[in-house]
């Protein structure tokens, strides 16, 4: 089962699960209606977001990731959501140089009451993921005709 | 059965040849790409180079860096979800391979391979697989570089061990020799001239070569005077102190056989995979407790002197697992020298003899 | 693993737009699963009966529920886990809920979605640990911040059921709001009389210790073992030594101190005791407004302080507090209704706020309870009261209905008529929103027996007309323009977010709307708790209430206060890092990091080695992004734990 | 440079009796570069060697050396790795002994090979202004430093003499070799995302997984615990696939953020020629943009990403 099968895309979220996932879930119960691509993975901080998961998905082939927390001094471990600023910031330069559009990879900061702007984050972001269509995958080995083609697609529907 | 007389082809036609050849078949050919010549699938627009000796060493083409060697698939049973089999499917390799313009050292490493995977009743499929399905064609040395030292291995720069083709570098093009009777068969059935009296040529190329290499003691014969150090903490402790326990030396050594297995899967699906490995890593002998019996790179760099010159050749009738292709020194990053460390070995046994004999 | 699926339809709430059983069926493919199926309402008693009864069927030792947040029932289903013998880490949630039916359309695409939701909580079950808790020592003391009813009850609550409580209150009384009414609604009761005894009670209680003068400067530690400052701000006045006899404020020179608990509309002295009923009755020095403290001179209290209590030179002191539970209950602000051009934006003395119109309908206030025109002191006679300031206008950012303003207004128009049985009310009201016990009959009888006349409609401007206020609206009913002639208006200012909230909030770790007020942890379901274990609501903090709910919330936040701390030790969440001291080369990169100090450098065969302190370590998980061995891992979020979902989502 | 090898080799003569060991450079199998040298005798002092081919980067051996007294001959760039080990509490600033040296450039070995066509009768390399003269076979013959030297030597902003315990040569900046060739990140910015992800899966076939980038990084501090050879966590699978290996570099670049201070020995080792200091210097870019930081310079700071400000401010935060 792959999500192309539709016009989705792969889009992938990582949120902490005190303000952002509490924040999609406000959005959930408000109702606000959005475009189904996302799938979120929940985590208890950013500050627990290895920059590598994000290397890692688009490795994968995922065409957009994104990243909600806590807006700056909401974190509720403090300063969490300080140190993923920064790896994120510093995530931003790498993605480029390996063939990933900047436009692929957004971090905000979406509390638990503003689920009207988790809505109008994952509208826009949705949107400019699709302006940039799928992501190119990687081929699998060219060197020797030796190498693996990719592990296997989850076999569903 | 009669070999087939020695057979010439030009510098202009040699490239057309081998593409003709990979129509049929993959040709794995020194072909330079990002600065590097390695041994890759020839295709029209390859730059062929034949210099001297390429810069990774052909034996993935027997002995992959990376080897599928089987697919499992948990399936379910349909209605009685609980009940999952396990499906295996065997990948067995199956492309015949031209491999063309190895150096006779990389050629001799094949048949330290042989004496591994092809052993009697010992064989791995996936090896003899390949190796039955590869033709290797050697060219023989015209300009060994500084860091060879296949003379003192107990090789020759114009040698055929382990080749089922010898070319010969010689005025205009190469001659080209049958060695094997897959050779043989091989040969006769490719257009090429005769070579007449370029044959003549060719032996004197490669008796200029012999005479052309740099001297040095011969490394062979070492077996009792590393296994004699096997204890020497100080001594391996000083030979690898600049040593980086990278995989460089074991990784392009045409000699260097060891592997892992890994099985990778996602979900109800993975596969098996053979993988280069190297005894420099520390993960190479790390047990499943925790405990490493060569936990630092003085044990790691011993072993990989000692399976070299003592251990294979005990196993093997005195053949070293060393072709002296020189790769490990020319790549080292902190610029170790095998030769130095073997010559460093004797003459450590030599002191200790003559200490004790005082 | 035997895993089980079970897919909720929560009746249709997301049978609705996503196919259950389909969903079920597809996870019937995925590893490890032995058993899937859809169910009504998974939460319920026999929703929860069937999982335990699949558990012991298909000898299930993992469980994924799809269903709604995780956030919602989590912990429910970890229970029913626990029921059926397994642990109650041996389970994932998938959120097709709030993420899938609720916000997609498209029931194909919500189908699609929520089986990869599945797989992925699937996977990562897969990776899950039986993890154990364990248990830590708590101080039984709970600290409650803002002294207003809520605050008042709360802490009183929890002192009668046996906690040490700590109350924080930033004025020199508690009382909050509360204290400057004249009457309340719908009884029209002293103010003063009901509340005034309860602060007796704060004062007199030896369980609670108070701070007033007094605000929290900063908050560590958790749920348990909470550490609070507290900065005891400077009275200039020795309390201890302070007897509230008054001598100081009668002496004092300064007597045009702008008046903060009369709404300024009256004025004191730079050193006083803000109302009689003041709790702790003790004297302290506006510093902005004291002859000694800005110009050096003066005195004057000191010489005539019968104990010889006052400090020029006191300072700021902290005090550090630790207590296991915090109650918030810091209250509301009233708007600033000066931002309103068109009741003249502050520049007109006779426009005032409700809550200045109830300081002098208070007997203790400015004008003893006589009702007198700011401007002028005279009696008025036609007097416009209007609602909705400050509420439900988007314009202004403040969409919400205050809830209590109807009601007061109503309250503020019989007084009117009580103190001046010649005077004439005009209310301008957009709806009236009285659905209390009592109340819609009150504010009829404001209408029909004291002949308050109500007016639907705005009023677009107030202009001064000869020493009066031309206040011209709309008649929405009768769809006339209206021009009436007061003496005084009365603005029923809503309430905001008490000035500060978001910094409190930012301090205690818990979330605050867009407009300030604090998030509770559901709605419906947790309207006292927050998301942060062991802090609690209480009042106004978390959105405008009147009297009787804030009481009642106070005493619900010490009811859950004192059912945390009932307990001798609390179990430690086991979701926390842990080091593999064979992966770990002890860089220190981890205790670099670490927002608590929850990792220590120890050596171990001559290694140096991070080691987690358990009890410390919240789980946030920054030391294990930031390990490059990946020694360091946060359990129930591991590296492979979270891989496995980035895979299962797309590989 | 002869008379700043012979100080260097006076004031290690001197202070080796307090040292468990020195690394210096000596002649190696190559003769276009020199080999690490492990002095434990004072007889061994005389095999150093000190002039351009003293490429590789000494300092990855002082953490394994931790708990000895060990002396180290350095580069100015080498002293940046050294600062970087300290800031990080990875080396004892007691136990370590800098002696610095005024370095005119340093040779790359692989292009100096290429342009040489071979290192056979190379006996010599000096640097005199804007060219580099290897003497082959007594024959002298010049290539411009962009030819032959490592990309770090232009632009050096040389040693921090500073924080050397012994300086041999002259201090003062090295020499200014204008531009540097074009990098293969300039390269890749040129072409658009397609592009760049089709280099590098070309690129990453033809690593071998070696290692050896990390292996001689020297601030691959966890070297035998390696996130890329570990199944727990499993970053990266064992399979040949380019997307595999490409995620070790991104492994190895975001590991080292904020503290490489572009070496160069990943490239430098790598035996398939990959250019693997790339994404390195992609993130050194935005560090300094948006953190203002250099990674060894002083040994006092901390690495921008194990601390943070609560606010950033040259970080543009998107409006949704």
């Amino acid at each position: 089962m792959s999500v192309t099968e539709g016009k989705e895309l792969r889009i992938i979220g990582f949120l902490c699960n005190w303000c952002s996932y509490a924040g999609a879930d406000t959005a959930g119960v408000g109702r606000f209606a959005q475009p189904t691509d996302l799938r979120i993975v929940r985590l208890p901080c950013t500050g627990r977001i290895n920059p590598l998961f994000i290397v890692r998905a688009f490795m994968n082939g995922a065409d957009g990731v994104l990243v909600s927390g806590c807006h700056p001094r909401d974190c509720h471990y403090s300063e969490g959501n300080f140190y993923a600023r920064r790896r994120l910031e510093t995530l931003k330069a790498l993605l480029p140089v390996i063939g990933v559009d900047p436009g692929r990879f957004e971090y905000t900061w979406v509390s638990a009451s503003e689920g009207q702007r988790w809505r109008s984050v994952v509208a826009s972001f949705t949107e400019q993921v699709h302006a940039l269509g799928s992501m190119p995958r990687f081929m699998s080995g060219t060197s020797l005709d030796l190498c693996l083609r990719p592990a296997v697609q989850p076999r569903v529907f | 059965m009669v070999m087939p007389t020695a057979r010439y082809i030009a510098h202009d036609k040699l490239m057309p040849w081998l593409l003709g050849l990979a129509e049929g078949r993959r040709v794995l050919a020194p072909v330079r790409e990002g600065g590097k010549t390695l041994f890759l699938p020839l295709r029209e627009d390859s730059r062929l180079d034949l210099r001297g000796l390429a810069d990774d060493s052909a034996k993935a083409a027997l002995l992959p860096r990376c080897e599928p060697l089987l697919e499992f698939h948990y399936a379910k049973t349909a209605g009685v979800p609980s009940r999952t089999t396990l499906e295996v499917r065997e990948i067995l390799p199956g492309q015949e391979t031209f491999l063309f313009g190895v150096r006779p050292c990389d050629a001799r490493g094949f048949t330290v391979f042989d004496r591994v995977y092809d052993a009697g009743t010992r064989r791995d499929i996936y090896y003899c697989s390949r190796r039955d399905k590869t033709l290797v064609a050697a060219i023989a040395c015209a300009d060994p570089a500084e860091t060879c030292f296949c003379n003192r291995v107990g090789g020759d720069p114009g040698g055929s061990d382990g080749a089922d083709l010898l070319f010969t570098p010689v005025e205009g093009g190469f001659t080209v020799e049958a060695v094997t009777e897959r050779g043989g068969a091989f040969l006769r059935e490719q257009a090429l001239e005769e070579a007449d009296g370029k044959a003549e040529e060719a032996r004197e190329v490669r008796e200029a070569v012999r005479r052309a290499m740099p001297e040095g003691p011969s490394l062979d014969g070492a077996p009792d005077e590393v296994l004699r150090l096997f204890d020497d903490g100080a001594f391996w402790e000083s030979v690898a102190a600049k040593c980086l326990s990278c995989g460089v030396c074991s990784y392009l050594c045409p000699t260097c056989y060891c592997f892992n297995m890994t099985d990778e899967s996602n979900g109800n699906d993975g596969v098996r995979v053979r993988t280069w490995d190297n005894c420099m890593s520390f993960q190479f002998t790390l047990e499943g407790s925790g405990h490493n019996p060569r936990n630092g790179k003085a044990q790691r760099m011993r072993n990989r002197i000692g399976h070299k010159f003592s251990y294979y050749p005990k196993l093997h009738d005195g053949n070293l697992a060393c072709v002296g292709c020189g790769r490990c020194i020319a790549n080292c990053p902190a610029s170790m020298d095998v030769r130095a460390i073997v010559i460093q070995a004797r003459s450590r046994v030599l002191d200790k003899e003559e200490y004790a004999n005082e | 693993m035997n895993i089980g699926v079970f897919v909720c339809h929560c009746g249709s709430n997301i049978a609705g737009t996503v196919d259950t059983e389909a969903v079920a069926k597809a996870a019937l493919e995925y590893r490890e699963v032995v058993f899937a199926t859809d169910a009504m309402y998974a939460c319920s008693e026999p929703g929860q009966a069937g999982i335990v009864e699949a558990i012991g069927t298909y000898a299930l030792d993992g469980v994924v529920v799809a269903s709604c947040t995780p956030r919602m029932h989590e912990a429910t289903f970890r229970r029913t886990l626990e029921r059926a013998g397994l642990n109650r880490y041996m389970f994932e949630m998938a959120n097709i809920r709030e993420h899938v039916s609720w916000v997609g359309k498209d029931k194909a695409a919500n189908t699609r979605k929520a089986a990869e939701l599945v797989h992925m909580a699937v996977e990562k079950l897969r990776r899950n640990e039986r993890l154990q808790a364990g248990e830590f020592d708590i101080a039984k003391r709970v600290m409650v911040i803002g002294g207003g009813v809520a605050g008042i009850q709360a802490a009183l609550d929890c002192a009668d059921g046996g906690l040490e409580v700590v109350l924080v209150e930033r004025e020199p009384s508690i009382g909050g709001k509360m204290s400057k009414l004249d009457k309340t609604f719908p009884t029209v009761d002293c103010s003063s009389c009901i509340l005034g005894p309860k602060m007796v009670d704060v004062a007199q209680h030896p369980n609670i210790t108070l701070y007033a003068l007094s605000e929290v400067d900063s908050v560590d530690g958790f749920v348990g073992n909470f550490n609070v400052t507290v900065r005891r701000k400077a009275a200039y006045v020795d309390w201890d030594a302070c007897t509230g006899c008054g001598e100081c404020a009668a002496k004092c020179p300064s007597k045009k101190t702008p008046d903060r608990f009369n709404e300024f509309i009256g004025l004191t002295t730079a050193i006083n005791i803000p109302f009689p009923q003041a709790i702790p009755k003790k004297a302290s020095i506006n510093a902005n407004a004291c002859i000694k403290l800005t110009k050096g001179k003066c005195g004057a209290c000191a010489k005539v302080c019968p104990t010889g209590a006052i400090r020029f030179d006191q300072k700021d002191e902290l005090v550090t507090e630790k207590v296991g539970a915090i109650i918030a209950a810091t209250g509301y602000d009233l708007f600033d209704f000066t931002k309103y051009g068109e009741y003249g934006g502050g520049r007109y003395p006779d426009v005032i706020t409700a809550m200045q119109y109830e300081r002098l309908l208070s007997a203790s206030g400015p004008t003893e309870g006589h009702i007198r025109r700011p401007s002028d002191g005279a009696e008025p006679r036609d007097i416009v009261f209007i609602q909705c300031v400050g509420s439900r206008d988007k314009s202004i950012g403040r969409p919400y209905c205050t809830g209590f303003c109807c009601m007061y207004t109503a309250k503020q128009t019989i007084l009117t008529k009580d103190h001046m049985p010649d005077s004439q009310s005009y209310v301008f009201y957009m709806d009236i929103r009285s659905p209390g016990k009592n109340y819609d009959e009150f504010t009829r009888r404001a209408m029909e027996e004291y002949g308050a006349k109500y007016i639907r409609g705005r009023v677009s401007a107030i202009q001064p007309k000869n020493g009066r206020y031309l206040v011209k609206g709309a008649d929405t009913l009768l769809g006339r323009q209206v021009e009436i002639e007061a003496d005084l208006v009365v603005l029923a200012v809503g309430a905001e977010a008490a000035r500060g909230a978001g910094e409190l909030a930012e301090k205690l770790r818990i979330s605050y709307d867009p407009y300030g007020f604090f998030l509770e942890g559901h709605p419906k379901l947790k309207p006292v708790e927050t998301n942060t274990a062991g802090v609690y609501l209480a009042g106004s903090c978390q959105g405008p209430k009147d009297i009787p709910s804030s009481v009642a919330q106070g005493g619900a936040a010490a009811a859950k206060a004192l059912s945390l701390l009932s307990k001798d030790k609390l179990a430690s969440d086991p979701q926390v890092s842990g080091v593999k001291l064979a992966r770990c080369i002890g860089c220190g990169k981890c205790e670099s990091v670490c927002p608590f100090g929850a990792i220590e450098m120890i050596e171990f065969r001559g290694m140096p080695k991070a080691s987690i302190i358990e009890t410390v370590c919240q789980g946030c998980g920054v030391c294990t992004a930031a390990c490059p061995q990946g020694a360091a891992q946060l359990r129930h979020f591991t590296d492979n734990q979270i891989l496995a979902e980035v895979n299962a989502l797309c590989l | 440079m002869a008379s700043s090898l012979d100080e260097l080799k006076t004031a290690i003569r001197k202070a080796l009796p307090g040292l468990d060991v020195v690394i210096a450079w000596t002649a190696g199998p190559d003769a276009l570069s020199h080999a690490p040298l492990f002095i434990t005798e004072e007889a061994d002092v005389a095999r150093i060697e000190w002039d351009p081919r003293c490429s590789q980067n000494l300092a990855g051996y002082l953490p394994g050396l931790r708990g000895k007294k060990a002396g180290i001959v350095a580069k100015g760039c080498d002293v940046r790795s050294i600062v970087e080990l300290l800031q990080e509490k990875l080396i004892d600033r007691e136990d370590v002994v800098i002696f610095g040296l005024d370095c005119q450039g340093a040779v790359d070995a692989r292009s100096a090979r290429a342009a040489l066509g071979s290192s056979r009768g190379v006996r010599d390399v000096a640097i005199d202004g804007a060219s580099v003269c290897f003497s082959v076979n007594g024959e002298p013959r010049f290539f411009s430093p962009g030819e032959v030297l490592q990309s770090k030597c232009f632009g050096c902003a040389g040693a921090d003499a500073g924080l050397c315990d012994h300086f041999a040569g002259e201090r003062g900046l090295p020499p200014q070799f204008g531009n540097p060739p074009e990098s293969t990140l300039e390269r890749l910015e040129a072409m658009d995302m397609e592009e760049r992800l089709r280099f590098w899966e070309t690129q990453m076939s033809r690593c071998i997984r070696c290692y050896a980038c990390r292996s001689a990084c020297p601030l691959c501090v966890c070297q035998d615990h390696c996130a890329a050879q570990s199944r727990e966590p499993h970053w990266v699978d064992q399979t040949d696939h380019p997307r595999e290996k490409l995620m070790f570099q991104a492994i190895h670049a975001l590991h080292t953020a904020g503290r490489c201070t572009e070496c160069g020995e990943c490239e430098r080792a790598c035996p398939m020629g990959l250019p693997v200091m790339t994404l390195k210097r992609a993130l050194n870019r935005r560090i300094k943009d948006v953190f203002d930081y250099q990674a060894g310079i002083d040994p006092n700071q901390t690495p921008p990403l194990f601390e943070f400000r609560e606010v950033e401010t040259n970080i543009k935060e998107r409006e949704w």
